[in-house]
């Protein structure tokens, strides 16, 4: 079927502007943001490590970034997008496996995981 | 129950001059067809037998027919107008003057009054002769409905008013059949006459709009099964 | 004087060409238990002729009437007014050519049924009789044969958003499975091969919009991961 | 009605879908580790020598190595589905999806060297 010229200009209606927000969607993207941390969070690490394997000055200066704020916010920032994702990682093998699959649970599994994300990211702030 | 009169290949039949004949290549099915094999009441259960068996059996004639008739004849080169002029007519006259009465919505809701009120389970005759004039009275102020809608592109308002005419016409026939009917049967029950009358009414009735009239029909029911033995209509009780 | 609903309802005319707007009504509620459709029924009989959006059973079978009910998709005729926050923005379903007002496109939706083959596939002569099921295996068909395809779930995915000329999306996918799970459908196979494609049924990443969506309460989300796992058997 | 044309299926979402879940099922079990160790550097637990220690260890190198095979490719899988979603264009996505991969390859061997302390 060819596409007449007023069919061309028929505009799309909207989708994510008006979607709302829903616990299930909010762990999925979740997952994907916390995974594109974890990502960022791969050069940090290896830089730190670098720098810890290095010499005992090296060693000094990495422990004394760790401890500034910037340091303790990218640890916390990693720590918490690990947590998350490895919480809602395990929660996605379960439903691939099939077993935590009524609706009932997915809502609930999603809920879950959100909240303890959040308790875990309060937790960690208080603890460094 | 009522629908197109068809035969059990899901033709659609008309009476002529020399009797029933089968209109080829024009079909209907399901809740459309009146097969003769139902009786007066729409039960649960008929939508079943149309599906399966006369479904089939339709889609079998179709096929059937297709391989015969590859090509159909030649349509009329005006044959589109009468469904152009139909819309015309109600896009055309958008703007007159009506009044908020005279709008779709407004008439459909008194003809479905009517129904309801005239027509419902249990019936008499005077009670139907007053519908049935109320009903034509609205018929008659039809035409000068109008749309507030004249846009082209899926204009529902218009679909609407479409359906509304056929609503009307089929408010009409179902009108005058059920009042001209002095019997009760199936889903027809009337109070001044309650019993059901074999020898008179075990027929169809086939009604027409003529020239703005309805005109009844009547056509004898199919009794003799084609495979077992006929068994005698009796009376259902409960 | 009735209570009043407050509406706010998304609004475009092909034959201007404007942009679409959301236009504001004032319906009164006329019944306990009114739903949606009943509202903008009132708006078309009795206030704005003009307004488009399809309906036909009333009762939630024939799934015309899906919308966007207040960021959610649902169908308009089993969405109680009571429960939804005023003004109540009604908008097509997501993601899809508006063709007039809340009427969409769904020649592409269809297309993507289509796809799947709904149809039984078999090999076997046809019996005599039927093809018979046990009750178990009649039972495999609950939670798939219930969908009316009404275009909620899979217009409120995300994953068919950004990738629906090719994501076949929930409601394609969970008909797959239909007849993947149909004891007397003989094409299981085919039907895998077919599907087995990064973007066709491996686009889905759990965020089950489709499940809260769905009117009819299934769960493609299930569905789809039981196709993934029918391929992982097949390939372990 | 519109026709589809249909090319047929890439055959290619089972492999990518099974090797996502089978590295995170690696990360689920070996990723706390590192991790469990940087914390121990962090509040001192562990210094410097008593981190060679650990790093060096032959079992410590094999699982580090392990467990950087599966995160790249974990990662990998997760960043391509990602960039196919919200990249629309064709030429962009391959090029996005190439130079990812090139600069999570460098990374994998960067790590690598430090775990087996290549050169160091």
């Amino acid at each position: 079927m060819s596409e007449g010229p007023e069919q061309r200009k028929r505009p799309l209606s909207p989708r994510l502007s008006i979607y709302r927000w829903q616990p299930a969607m909010i762990a999925s993207l979740a997952h994907r943001a916390s995974g594109l941390i974890l990502v960022l969070f791969v050069p940090l690490y290896l830089w730190l490590l670098h720098g810890m394997t290095g010499s005992p000055d090296h060693f000094e200066q990495v422990q004394a970034w760790l401890h500034s704020g910037l340091g303790k916010f990218s640890l916390w920032l990693a720590g918490i997008s690990l947590f998350y994702h490895f919480c809602n990682g395990l929660r996605f093998l379960s439903i691939d496996a099939g077993w935590c699959e009524s609706r009932r649970i997915l809502r609930l599994s999603a809920r879950i995981v959100i909240g303890a994300a959040l308790v875990a990211s309060v937790l960690l702030a208080v603890m460094f | 129950m009522g629908g197109i009169p068809t035969n059990r290949f899901g033709e659609v039949v008309y009476n002529g001059p020399e009797g029933e004949r089968s209109c080829a290549g024009l079909y209907a099915i399901g809740e459309a067809a009146c097969v003769s094999v139902h009786g007066a009441n729409r039960l649960g259960g008929n939508s079943l037998l149309e599906i399966i068996v006369f479904g089939r059996a339709c889609g079998n004639q179709v096929m059937k027919r297709l391989k015969q008739h590859r090509y159909h004849p030649a349509l009329d080169k005006d044959c589109w107008q009468k469904g152009v002029e139909r819309v015309e007519s109600w896009l055309g006259e958008l703007n007159r003057s009506g009044g908020s009465d005279c709008n779709i919505a407004n008439i459909r809701l008194r003809m479905q009054t009517i129904m309801q009120e005239h027509f419902s389970v249990y019936r008499t005759d005077e009670v139907m002769r007053e519908g049935v004039q109320r009903l034509e009275t609205l018929a008659a102020e039809l035409p000068e409905a109008r749309l507030s809608d004249g846009n082209r592109i899926f204009n529902t308002e218009l679909i609407e008013a479409m359906e509304l005419e056929n609503l009307m016409s089929l408010a009409r026939v179902t009108a005058a059949g059920a009042l001209a009917r002095i019997e009760s049967r199936g889903a027809h029950a009337r109070d001044d006459y309650p019993d059901r009358d074999d020898t008179v009414w075990m027929k169809h009735t086939l009604a027409s709009i003529r020239d703005e009239h309805v005109k009844l029909d009547y056509k004898p029911v199919r009794v003799r099964p084609m495979t077992v033995e006929s068994f005698p209509p009796r009376k259902r009780v409960y | 004087m009735s209570e009043m609903i407050a509406l706010s309802v998304f609004r475009y005319d092909p034959e201007q060409g404007d942009k679409p707007a959301m236009q504001a009504y004032k319906v009164p509620m006329s019944k306990p238990g009114m739903k949606l459709l009943d509202a903008l029924n009132y708006i078309k009989w009795e206030l704005d002729g003009s307004l488009t959006y399809r309906r036909s059973c009333g009762e939630g079978v024939c799934g015309s009437d899906g919308l966007n009910i207040n960021g959610v998709n649902g169908l308009a005729c089993i969405t109680p007014i009571a429960g939804l926050k005023q003004p109540i923005h009604v908008r097509p379903l997501p993601s899809m050519q508006v063709i007039r007002d809340l009427v969409v496109d769904m020649d592409h939706f269809f297309d993507q049924y289509r796809q799947i083959q709904p149809w039984l596939k078999t090999e076997t002569p046809t019996p005599e009789h039927e093809r018979l099921q046990s009750p178990e295996q009649r039972a495999e068909l609950d939670g798939s044969y219930e969908c009316i395809l009404c275009g909620c779930c899979t217009t409120s995915c995300p994953s068919w958003w950004w990738n629906g000329d090719r994501f076949l999306g929930p409601a394609a996918l969970l008909q797959a499975n239909r007849w993947i799970v149909d004891s007397r459908d003989e094409a299981m196979g085919e039907r895998l091969d077919q599907l087995e494609d990064s973007f066709r049924l491996y686009r889905c990443h759990q965020i089950m919009n489709c499940m809260e969506a769905c009117p009819k309460e299934l769960n493609p989300t299930a569905a789809i991961d039981n196709i993934k796992r029918k391929i992982l058997a097949r390939k372990s | 009605m519109k026709l589809v044309k249909d090319p047929g299926s890439a055959r290619s979402g089972f492999k990518d879908w099974y090797l996502q879940r089978l590295s995170a099922v690696v990360l689920a079990v070996l990723l706390p580790l590192p991790l469990a160790l940087l914390v121990m550097v962090y509040t001192g637990q562990v210094d410097q020598f008593g981190l060679l220690d650990i790093i060096d260890h032959f079992v410590s190198r094999l699982l580090h190595t392990l467990l950087i095979i599966a995160l790249i490719i974990h990662a990998y899988m997760g960043l391509k589905v990602m960039i196919e979603d919200y990249v629309p264009i064709i030429g962009w996505r391959v090029s996005l999806i190439g130079a990812m991969l090139v600069v999570m390859s460098g990374f994998g061997i960067w790590w690598l060297a430090i775990i087996w302390a290549w050169g160091g």
